[in-house]
C-alpha cells in the first residue's frame, strides 16, 4: 500500500502562532473592543490628571464649600493675580473641587484594581500550583483556603483594615486577602485535571523535572483563566473599596478614590447629590468596562466556558 | 401594576397603623448615637449620660440661666463657716421598683460618682465625711470650704451625680451597673432595649416633679409623652430621611448639610436646646517631640484660626460662634484676655516661632478620625493651616475608636504614638477651669496629652478653693493667661447643633443636654 | 449518606478552627483598645488601665484564647465588652432582620434570575440574550449602597410606597413585616440577582450542546420543554453552587443593606462590633457568618443529589 | 425490495452549506440515496465524509450555521425541507427516529429510563399514564432487558452501556416509526456488546419492517448488517449498491482502499522474536481501595497477577473488552501509576517501586504512545519543543536534539520543518506520527502504544501500523500493544495476551490464540467480532488485486 497522500503534501495551514489568531479574535470582538477602550481612556484620564484643568484634589476651602456644578470662584494666586475657576462638578463638603477628585479619583482606583487583581492571582497562583501538584501539601493549603474563604469577604476586609492602619495599602491587602482562595481553588482544579492530560504525562515519561513540568506545561494553562478572573477581581476590587469607604474604614478621606468621593458625599445624597453621581458614573462605567472586557476575554480565551 | 402595588402597599400600611395606634403617646427619637452602656457614671460617653437624664435622678441641677438649684434636695443648709452642709431630701421620692429613695442611696451614689469624676475627685479632697441624719437628709462634712460641693452634685454634664439605689452604688466604679433603676421621670423597659435597634423608655408614674416650672435641668421634671423609643440610625441621611416622612418625631443631632432639607419643611421645626452647645478643641501630646517644647505649641496658636473650622464643619454661621474666649461664651467666666493675636493664622510668627524652638521639620502625626460627621473635617482644614504655619504633617485617618484607642498611648510616634488629635467638649463640660479636663497639667495623672505644669495645677486649686464668683473669674482669667505661655490644648471655636422635630412637638427645654419631660406631642 | 454527612460535618471542624484561630490572632493583633473605647472621652489612663485588667486584655494572648477556646467548647461564645448581655443572646435577639432579610432576597432573586437566565440562553445572541447580561453586568457595577439610596429616593421618598427605614418584627404584623423588607431586598437581591443570572444561562447553554437535548429534539418535544424539563434540571448543580458561593456575597451585602436601611440586624452588630472593637462579639459573629457559609455549602452539596441522581453519598 | 413502493427515505441532490472558513464549500454535496421499508443501508466514510450530516439533515437536527442549498428530503414521500417546524416536530420520534453513537450521553442523566421512553408516547399520543406504562414495559421485555420493571425506575448511569443503547433503542421504535436512523449506534460498544446490539436491530428492523440509515465507519459492521451501502468521501457519494457487491466487487478507487485498510482477522505470518528479554512483570497488581472511618473499605481489582514478558522486537498485544484492566497495566508498566503489588523489571532492574529521583534514568527506557492525539501533544508548544524535551532533559544539546527531531520526522513521514508548527495544525493521523517521533526521541527499548490507532480512521490507522512495524523493526523494540481492536491485534502481534476482569485469561502466539482459542472469554471475542466472514472477502479483494 502506499503513503497515505496527504501525509507527504505541504501541510494545509498557515503556520501562525496561537497566540496571534487569539490577539486577533479579541481586537475583533465588539465586548472587548468596548471595555478595552473605555479602560484605555480611564487610564489615560488617570495618567494625565494634572493636565486635565484640574486644581490640587486635596486643596480645602470651606468658604465655598457644597457649591452646584458649574459654580466659578476666584482663585488668588501667591503673585497675587486672580484667575477663575469652574467647578464643573461642584464642590464638596470641604470646598474641594469633585471634578478634580474624580480625575484623580481614576489613578487611585485603577491602582487598586491593578494591584489588587495582580497581586491576588500572583499570590493564588504560586499557593494553587504547590497544592495542586504536591499532593500531602494539598489538604492542609486547602483546609487554610477552605477557613480563609467560610470568613465572608466584607468582613475579613473590615478586620485587616482595622489591623493595620487605614490606608491604601491596608485596604489593598484587605481586598487582596479574601480574593487568594479563589485564585488558589481555580489553579488548582486547573492543575489537578491538566496533570492528567497525556501530554502533560508524555512529559513525565520524558523525564522533565517538576520545575519545568509545571512552567512548560501546566502554567500556560492557568493564564487565559486567570486574566479572566483577574478582570473580576479588579472590578469587584474597585467595589469593595467603595463599600469600605462607605463603612468607614476604607481609605483616608483626603486620598481621592471613587468609593471615598461617593462615601465622602453619600449624606449629601439629596442636598447635593453631584457628590455622589459623578464618581458614581466613573465607577459604573469602569466596573462595567472591566466587567465587558472579562467576559469578552473569556469567550474568546476559553470557549469552553463562554459566556459563563 | 402600579395601582395594585400601590394598593397593596396601603392594605399593608393599614395593618401596620392598627398595631401602632394601641401605644399612647410615642415618641419616636433618632439619638446622635446608638446606647450601647448604660452605666452613666462607668463612662463619659454623652449618649450614656442622656440615657441618665431619663431614668435617673439628681440631688442639684443646673437651670436655664446656669445657676445650680435642688432638684431631689428639697432644702439644704450651709453652717456660717462653710464647713457643714445638712441636705433634706424632697417627699415621695421613689425607685421604680417602688421602694422610698434614702440617704444611705444617695451617699453610695456620690461616693461612685466621685471615684471616677474628676470634679468628684476634686471635691473628694476637701470632704471630711458624709453620713445620713435621719430617713430624710444627710451631712456633709468639710476640711475646707470650696464652691465645688454644691456644683459638683448639680454638674450637668459627665459624669453627672445620677443617684441610685444603694445596692447598685455599691458596685464598683470601674464595673458597669448590671440593674437599671432610678428615681427618673422615665423608666426603662428593660425587655424592649435592643442595642443597635432601639431603647425604650416609659413614664414613671409615681414620680413627683417639683413644684417649679422646668427649667434647664432644673423645676419640675414632668413627663407628658408615655413612651420614648430612641431608635438607632446610623446612616445621618436616613435619619433626616425618616423625619421628612413622619417615620420619626426628633433627630438630636442632624447632620450640618441636611439642615437646609429639614428647614424648607413646613412640618419641621428647629430646635435650638443648647445655645452654649460644644466646642472644637485640639490637644497636643505633651510628652513627644516637638509638642513637648512650649514654643511649638505657641506656634500652633498663632496658625490657626476657629473660622476655617466652623466653616469646614458646620458652615451656617447660623450655628457657630468663632469666640477666643476658653471657659465658653455667653457664660460667667468668658474672657478674651490672653488672646490676642492668636488664633488669626498669623503663619509669619507661627514659622518664626519654629525657627526658635529649633523644629527640625519631622512630620507631626495627626489622628484624624472620619467616621463622625461632626470631627470628619476638622483634620484636613488643621492639616493645610499648619502647613502653611511650617509645620509639616502626617494625617493619619482611622475611624473614631481607634483614634480613641491610639490617643491613650504614650508610645513615641514611629511606635504607634501620637502628636495632635481633634475633638469637641460639650460646653458645658468645660465651664471652669476645674472641671475641664484639658487644663489639667498634672503630668501622667492629667488626661491623655499628658501636660505638666505647676503653676497651672496650683491656679486650678485656688480655683477649686474659691467659692467666690468674682474672684473665680479672676483666676479663671490667670488661668487663660498661663495657658496662653504652656498651651495645654487650644479651642477651635463653638458651635451648636439644634434639634430637629416634627412641628407637633413642644416643649423642649433649653439645657445642655436633650432632656424629654415638659416635651409634648400633639 | 449518612457517613457522608457525619465525614463532611467533621471535615469542617478543622475549617471553624482556622476561621476562629485567624480570627482571634486579627483581632488581638489590631492596635485598637476597647478598653479605651468603654471608658469614653474623660477617662484617665488608670481607669482605661482598671478597665483592660477587668476584660482581660491584659493577659498573654496565648492565655486570653485558651479561655476563650475553653468557653467555646463549651457552647459560651462569651460576654460583649459593652452590652452586659451574653453574646448568644445578642445574636439571637438580631438574628429574625438578617434571616428575613437574606430569604426575601434569595426569594426575590432565585424567582427573577433563573427564568431571565433561561430566557437568556434559550434566545443566545439574541437582544433578549444582551439586555439580560446586560443587566447582570450592570448589576456588578454599582455599589450596593448607591442602588439602597437610590430606591430609597424614587419609592420611599418620591413615591412614598414605603417606608425611608427600619424594620419590624413578624410579630408586630406581617403587612408591616413585608413593607419594611421590600426595599432592602429589592436592594440587595440587585447583585444576586445578576450573579444567579449569569451562571444560570451559562449552565443552561452548556447543557443545551449535550447529546440528551439533541435526543429530545429527535424525539419531537417542544422548545420549552426541553429548556425546563431537560435542560434546567440538568443545569441545576452550578445554578445551585453559585447560590451557595453566593452567600459570602449576600454575607457582605447584609452589612452594608443593613446600614443603609437601620435594620437592626447581625450585619450592623459586625460593623457596630468592629467598630467599638468589641473583640468577643466580632469572633462569635464571624464565626457564625462562617459556620452558616460552610453549613450552608454542606446542605448544598447534599441537595445535588436531588437534582442529579448520578451523585450519591 | 419492491420498487413499487415509495421509499421511506429518499435523498434526492441534496447540498448543505458549510459556513465561510471550513475546508471545502460544502459538507454534503450533491447527496442522492433512498432508504426502502424493511432495508438496511449503510453510509460508510471516514471522518469528515459528511455521513453524520446527512443523517442530522434528514431528522432536521442540524446546527443552524448547517443549511441545506439544494435537494430535497422526502420521508415516505413528504418533503422535510419545506415541511414547519411543527411538522418536523410531530413526524421526528413518530415516523423517523434517530440513535446514536453515545448512549451514555444520548440519554437525560436526570431522568428515569422509563420516563425518557415515555416522554415519546407523551408528546405523540393521548394515552394515559397506565397505558404509557404499560407499552413501555412490553418494549423493555422485547429490547431482552432483564427486569423491566426495575429499569423502568433505574437512572441511565445505573445501568450497562449495551443496556442503555437498548433503551435508546426501545424509544426510537417505541411508535413504530418508519424510519430508523443510526449514527455510529455502536462504535461506542465492546465488541461482545456490539454483536448483540447489531443483532437486536437487525431483529427488530425485520420484524417491524422499519427501514433503516445506518450511519458507520466499521467495514465489519456493514458486512454484518447492511443490505446496501452508500460510501461517501469528502461529501460525496462515490459508490453505492447491494452489500455483497461493494464488499466484494469495489468499484471506486477509494472504496477499493478503504477496504483493504481493514485488518483482516487472520492472523499475519510473524516470525518468532528471539531477542533478549525487555521488560517482564512478575505478579504485578493494582489495587483500588477507599478506606474511609464510616464505609466499608471497597476494594476494586484493576489488575491482579499479571505476568508479562516481552523481547526484543517482540510485540506483545493487550487484548480486552472496557474494564479489562489492559490499560491499567500498561500505565504501572509506564509508572504513570504507582503498582500495588509485583515487580516490573526491565529487564533485571525492579522499578516497581522505584521513587521519583531514581526512577529517571529508566524513563527514557520506557516510552509511551497515548490513545488520543488530540490531547497527548501540549498545544501550546510546537512540535519541535515536544519532541527534544526530553533528549534534552537528558542532557542532549539543542542542536543535536533538533536535529535528531528533524530524523525522527523524515522516518515517520513528515516533512521536517513542520517541526516549528504548532499541533492543531496536524490532522490526527500526523499527530500520531509525530508522538511517536517524540517516544522515539527517548531512543527507548520498550515501547507502550495505548490504543495508538483506536481513534484513527482506517485508512490512516494502517499506515501508523506500518509506521510501528517499521521502527520496532529499526530499533529492535519491544513493543507492549494494548487495543481492543482483535483485528488490529492479529496483524501486529507476535504474542496476544487476553484480559477479563483484570486477570490474564490466556496468552500465547497470536496465530494460536486466534486459531485456537483456550479460554471461552477469547472465543467469545472473536466471535462477536463484526463481520468475521468479511475476512474472507478481503482476502477475495486481495487476490483480485494481486
Amino acid at each position: 500500500m502506499s503513503a497515505e497522500p496527504s501525509l507527504l503534501a505541504p501541510i494545509a495551514a498557515e503556520p501562525v502562532a496561537p497566540a496571534r489568531t487569539v490577539l486577533m479574535r479579541l481586537v475583533r470582538n465588539p465586548v472587548v473592543a468596548i471595555g478595552g477602550t473605555v479602560l484605555m481612556l480611564m487610564t489615560l484620564l488617570g495618567l494625565f490628571a494634572p493636565w486635565l484643568g484640574t486644581l490640587d484634589p486635596t486643596a480645602i476651602n470651606p468658604s465655598t464649600r457644597n457649591r452646584v456644578p458649574g459654580f466659578e470662584r476666584t482663585i488668588r494666586a501667591d503673585d497675587g493675580s486672580t484667575t477663575t475657576f469652574k467647578h464643573r462638578m461642584g464642590t464638596d463638603s470641604l470646598g474641594r473641587d469633585v471634578y478634580s477628585r474624580v480625575v484623580y479619583g481614576a489613578r487611585v482606583s485603577l491602582l487598586i484594581a491593578v494591584s489588587v487583581a495582580s497581586v491576588s492571582i500572583a499570590i493564588g497562583l504560586v499557593i494553587g500550583l504547590i497544592a495542586g501538584y504536591v499532593r500531602p501539601l494539598d489538604g492542609v493549603i486547602m483546609r487554610f483556603m477552605d477557613g480563609l474563604m467560610a470568613i465572608p469577604g466584607i468582613l475579613l476586609a473590615i478586620a485587616v483594615v482595622s489591623l493595620f492602619r487605614s490606608g491604601l495599602t491596608a485596604v489593598i491587602i484587605a481586598i487582596i486577602v479574601p480574593e487568594i482562595p479563589r485564585v488558589v481553588r481555580v489553579v488548582r482544579s486547573i492543575v489537578l485535571s491538566v496533570r492528567e492530560e497525556p501530554y502533560v504525562e508524555a512529559a513525565i515519561m520524558a523525564g522533565t523535572r517538576l520545575p519545568q513540568l509545571m512552567i512548560r506545561h501546566i502554567l500556560p494553562n492557568t493564564i487565559a483563566p486567570l486574566i479572566v478572573q483577574g478582570t473580576f477581581i479588579a472590578a469587584s476590587a474597585i467595589l469593595v473599596e467603595a463599600i469600605l469607604s462607605f463603612l468607614g474604614i476604607g481609605i483616608p478621606p483626603e486620598i481621592p478614590t471613587w468609593g471615598n468621593i461617593m462615601a465622602e458625599g453619600r449624606n449629601l445624597f439629596r442636598v447635593f447629590p453631584h457628590n455622589i453621581l459623578y464618581p458614581g458614573i466613573f465607577l459604573g462605567i469602569t466596573v462595567l468596562a472591566v466587567n465587558m472586557l472579562g467576559d469578552g476575554l473569556r469567550d474568546t480565551l476559553d470557549p469552553k466556558m463562554a459566556g459563563r | 401594576m402600579a395601582w395594585r402595588l400601590k394598593s397593596l402597599v396601603a392594605a399593608a400600611a393599614i395593618i401596620a397603623g392598627a398595631s401602632l395606634a394601641q401605644a399612647q403617646t410615642t415618641l419616636k427619637v433618632v439619638m446622635h448615637s446608638d446606647v450601647k452602656i448604660v452605666d452613666p457614671i462607668w463612662t463619659t460617653a454623652y449618649i450614656v449620660r442622656n440615657h441618665g437624664y431619663m431614668i435617673y435622678d439628681t440631688l442639684f441641677a443646673m437651670d436655664e440661666a446656669g445657676a445650680i438649684k435642688p432638684q431631689m434636695v428639697d432644702s439644704f443648709t450651709e453652717s456660717p463657716d462653710k464647713l457643714t452642709y445638712k441636705f433634706t431630701l424632697r417627699d415621695g421620692l421613689v425607685w421604680h421598683d417602688g421602694k422610698p429613695v434614702t440617704p444611705e442611696d444617695c451617699i453610695a451614689s456620690i461616693k461612685r460618682w466621685s471615684a471616677k469624676d474628676p470634679v468628684g475627685q476634686k471635691l473628694m479632697t476637701f470632704v471630711d465625711t458624709i453620713a445620713a441624719d435621719d430617713a430624710k437628709s444627710f451631712t456633709v462634712k468639710l476640711k475646707s470650704p470650696t464652691g465645688l460641693l454644691i456644683f459638683g452634685l448639680g454638674k450637668p454634664s459627665s459624669n453627672v451625680p445620677f443617684m441610685m439605689p444603694e445596692r447598685v452604688a455599691k458596685t464598683d466604679p470601674n464595673t458597669q451597673i448590671s440593674e437599671f433603676i432610678g428615681s427618673g421621670p422615665f423608666v426603662l423597659k428593660q425587655d424592649e432595649w435592643k442595642p443597635g435597634d432601639k431603647i425604650v423608655y416609659t413614664k414613671f408614674k409615681d414620680y413627683k416633679p417639683r413644684a417649679e416650672p422646668a427649667s434647664g435641668l432644673a423645676g419640675g421634671k414632668v413627663a407628658k409623652i408615655d413612651r420614648v423609643e430612641w431608635l438607632a440610625v446610623a446612616d445621618q441621611q436616613q435619619a433626616v430621611n425618616a423625619l421628612l416622612a413622619g417615620e420619626i418625631d426628633m433627630v438630636e443631632q442632624p447632620a450640618f448639610d441636611l439642615i437646609p432639607l429639614v428647614q424648607g419643611d413646613k412640618n419641621i421645626k428647629l430646635w435650638n436646646y443648647n445655645p452654649l452647645g460644644l466646642q472644637y478643641t485640639m490637644r497636643f501630646n505633651h510628652t513627644q517631640p516637638p509638642f513637648d517644647n512650649p514654643k511649638v505649641r505657641q506656634a500652633v496658636t498663632y496658625a490657626l484660626n476657629q473660622k476655617d473650622f466652623l466653616e469646614a464643619t458646620v458652615g451656617n454661621p447660623e450655628y457657630y460662634d468663632a469666640c477666643k474666649a476658653m471657659f465658653v461664651c455667653k457664660t460667667p467666666l468668658a474672657s478674651e484676655k490672653g488672646m490676642e493675636g492668636l488664633l488669626e493664622s498669623n503663619f509669619k510668627k507661627s514659622q518664626e516661632l519654629l525657627k526658635e524652638a529649633g523644629y527640625d521639620g519631622k512630620p507631626i502625626v495627626l489622628l484624624h478620625s472620619t467616621d463622625l460627621q461632626s470631627l470628619t473635617n476638622l483634620g484636613p482644614v488643621a492639616k493645610q493651616l499648619l502647613e502653611k504655619g511650617g509645620f509639616k504633617v502626617d494625617m493619619q485617618s482611622s475611624d473614631w475608636q481607634t483614634v480613641v484607642s491610639r490617643r491613650v498611648r504614650k508610645d513615641p510616634v514611629d511606635k504607634g504614638g501620637w502628636n495632635l488629635m481633634q475633638t469637641s467638649w460639650v460646653s458645658a463640660d468645660i465651664l471652669n477651669p476645674v472641671m475641664a479636663g484639658f487644663f489639667n497639667a498634672s503630668c501622667d495623672k492629667a488626661a491623655f496629652g499628658w501636660p505638666c505644669d505647676e503653676q497651672m495645677e496650683k491656679l486650678r486649686d485656688d480655683f477649686a478653693r474659691e467659692p467666690d464668683p468674682a474672684k473665680q473669674k479672676v483666676i479663671a482669667e490667670a488661668v487663660q493667661m498661663r495657658w496662653r505661655e504652656v498651651v495645654t490644648h487650644v479651642h477651635l471655636g463653638q458651635y451648636n447643633v439644634p434639634i430637629a422635630a416634627r412641628k407637633n412637638l413642644s416643649g423642649i427645654l433649653t439645657a445642655p443636654a436633650p432632656v424629654f419631660w415638659n416635651v409634648e406631642k400633639k | 449518606m449518612l457517613g457522608y454527612i457525619l465525614r463532611r460535618l467533621l471535615a469542617t471542624i478543622p475549617v471553624l478552627v482556622i476561621v476562629a484561630v485567624l480570627v482571634f490572632l486579627m483581632l488581638r493583633l489590631t492596635p485598637g483598645d476597647p478598653a479605651a473605647v468603654i471608658a469614653g472621652d474623660n477617662a484617665t489612663t488608670e481607669q482605661i488601665a482598671l478597665i483592660r485588667n477587668r476584660l482581660g486584655l491584659d493577659q498573654p494572648i496565648l492565655a486570653q484564647f485558651a479561655i476563650w477556646a475553653g468557653n467555646l467548647f463549651q457552647g459560651n461564645l462569651g460576654e460583649s465588652f459593652f452590652f452586659k448581655k451574653p453574646i448568644g443572646e445578642l445574636i439571637v435577639g438580631r438574628i429574625e432582620p438578617t434571616l428575613s432579610l437574606a430569604f426575601a432576597t434569595m426569594l426575590i432573586a432565585i424567582s427573577v434570575a433563573i427564568p431571565l437566565g433561561v430566557l437568556a440562553a434559550y434566545k443566545h445572541g439574541s437582544w433578549i440574550d444582551r439586555v439580560v447580561m446586560g443587566f447582570s453586568v450592570l448589576g456588578f457595577s454599582v455599589p450596593v449602597f448607591v442602588i439602597g439610596y437610590a430606591l430609597i429616593y424614587v419609592f420611599a421618598i418620591t413615591l412614598g410606597w414605603f417606608p425611608v427605614q427600619g424594620y419590624q418584627p413578624l410579630s408586630g404584623g406581617f403587612g408591616g413585616f413585608l413593607q419594611r423588607l421590600v426595599l432592602p431586598a429589592v436592594t440587595l437581591s440587585v447583585i444576586y440577582i445578576a450573579l444567579i443570572a449569569r451562571m444560570t444561562r451559562a449552565s443552561v447553554l452548556e447543557v443545551l450542546n449535550e447529546d440528551y437535548i439533541r435526543t429530545a429534539r429527535a424525539k419531537g418535544q417542544v422548545e420549552r420543554k426541553i429548556l425546563f424539563r431537560h435542560a434546567l434540571k440538568n443545569a441545576a448543580v452550578p445554578i445551585v453552587t453559585v447560590v451557595g458561593i453566593g452567600i459570602a456575597l449576600l454575607i457582605g451585602g447584609v452589612v452594608v443593606t443593613e446600614s443603609v436601611f437601620s435594620i437592626p440586624g447581625l450585619g450592623r452588630l459586625t460593623v457596630d462590633a468592629v467598630l467599638a472593637r468589641d473583640y468577643p462579639t466580632i469572633q462569635a459573629v464571624i464565626l457564625l457568618f462562617s459556620g452558616v457559609y460552610v453549613g450552608i455549602n454542606l446542605l448544598i452539596d447534599l441537595a445535588y443529589s436531588l437534582f442529579d441522581p448520578r451523585i450519591r453519598y | 425490495m419492491s420498487n413499487a413502493q415509495t421509499p421511506v427515505l429518499e435523498i434526492a441532490g441534496l447540498s448543505i452549506a458549510l459556513p465561510g472558513g471550513g475546508d471545502r464549500a460544502r459538507a454534503v454535496d450533491d447527496v442522492s440515496l433512498s432508504v426502502a421499508a424493511g432495508e438496511i443501508v449503510c453510509v460508510v466514510g471516514e471522518s469528515g465524509s459528511g455521513k453524520s450530516v446527512t443523517a442530522f439533515s434528514v431528522m432536521g437536527l442540524l446546527a443552524k450555521a448547517l443549511k441545506p442549498v439544494a435537494g430535497a428530503i422526502k420521508l415516505e414521500g413528504e418533503d422535510l425541507l419545506t415541511a414547519t417546524p411543527q411538522r418536523l416536530r410531530a413526524l421526528r420520534g413518530d415516523r423517523m427516529a434517530m440513535i446514536f453513537q453515545e448512549p451514555m450521553t444520548a440519554l437525560n442523566p436526570v431522568l428515569t429510563i422509563g420516563d425518557q421512553i415515555e416522554e415519546v408516547l407523551r408528546i405523540h399520543t393521548d394515552l394515559g399514564p397506565a397505558e404509557r406504562r404499560a407499552q413501555v414495559l412490553a418494549m423493555l421485555e422485547s429490547m431482552r432487558l432483564p427486569e423491566p420493571e426495575r429499569m423502568h425506575a433505574s437512572y441511565p448511569h445505573q445501568i450497562s452501556g449495551g443496556q442503555r443503547q437498548r433503551v435508546m433503542i426501545a424509544a426510537a421504535l417505541i411508535l413504530d416509526p418508519a424510519l430508523l436512523i443510526a449514527d455510529e449506534p455502536t462504535t461506542a460498544l465492546d465488541v461482545t456488546t456490539q454483536a448483540q446490539i447489531l443483532r437486536l436491530i437487525k431483529d427488530m428492523q425485520s420484524r417491524r419492517g422499519t427501514g433503516v440509515l445506518f450511519i458507520t465507519h466499521d467495514f465489519g459492521v456493514v458486512a454484518e448488517i447492511a443490505d446496501r451501502v452508500v460510501v461517501m468521501e469528502k461529501g460525496r457519494v462515490v459508490e453505492q449498491g447491494p452489500a455483497a457487491d461493494i464488499l466484494t466487487h469495489p468499484q471506486h478507487p477509494y472504496t477499493q482502499m478503504l477496504i483493504a485498510a481493514v485488518p483482516s482477522l487472520k492472523p499475519a505470518d510473524r516470525k518468532p522474536a528471539l531477542g533478549p528479554l525487555a521488560l517482564e512483570t512478575v505478579g504485578l497488581a493494582k489495587t483500588y481501595g477507599s478506606k474511609t472511618l464510616f464505609s466499608k473499605a471497597r476494594i476494586v481489582h484493576a489488575a491482579k497477577d499479571v505476568a508479562i514478558r516481552v523481547r526484543r522486537g517482540e510485540t506483545v498485544g493487550i487484548v480486552g473488552e472496557s474494564g479489562s484492566g489492559k490499560t491499567t497495566v500498561a500505565r504501572c508498566v509506564a509508572r504513570l501509576m504507582p503498582p500495588s503489588e509485583g515487580s516490573i523489571l526491565v529487564p533485571d532492574i525492579d522499578i516497581a517501586k522505584l521513587s521519583e529521583g531514581r526512577l529517571r534514568p529508566y524513563r527514557r527506557k520506557i516510552q509511551v504512545v497515548f490513545q488520543d492525539p488530540f490531547r497527548s501533544l501540549n498545544p501550546r508548544r510546537t512540535v519541535g519543543a515536544s519532541i527534544v524535551e526530553g533528549p534534552m532533559n537528558f542532557g542532549l544539546g539543542a542542536k543535536e536534539a533538533m536535529q535528531r527531531a528533524r530524523d525522527l520526522m523524515a522516518l515517520v513521514g513528515l516533512q521536517p520543518n513542520a517541526l516549528e508548527r504548532y499541533p492543531h495544525q496536524f490532522s490526527g493521523g500526523q499527530r500520531q506520527r509525530i508522538a511517536i517521533a517524540r517516544a522515539l526521541a527517548m531512543e527507548p527499548e520498550i515501547l507502550i502504544a495505548d490504543e495508538a490507532v483506536s481513534a484513527l480512521d482506517v485508512s490512516v490507522q494502517k499506515q501508523v501500523l506500518a509506521l510501528l512495524a517499521d521502527v520496532q523493526e529499526r530499533f529492535n523494540l519491544a513493543i507492549l500493544f494494548i487495543t481492543h481492536d482483535l483485528r488490529v491485534a492479529a496483524q501486529i502481534c507476535d504474542r496476544i495476551v487476553v484480559m477479563e476482569k483484570g486477570v490474564i485469561v490466556e496468552q500465547g502466539a497470536t496465530a494460536q490464540v486466534f486459531s485456537a482459542p483456550a479460554h471461552a472469554y477469547t472465543r467469545a471475542l472473536i466471535e462477536a467480532a463484526p463481520g468475521r466472514d468479511f475476512a474472507t472477502g478481503l482476502a477475495a479483494v486481495d487476490a483480485v488485486q494481486a
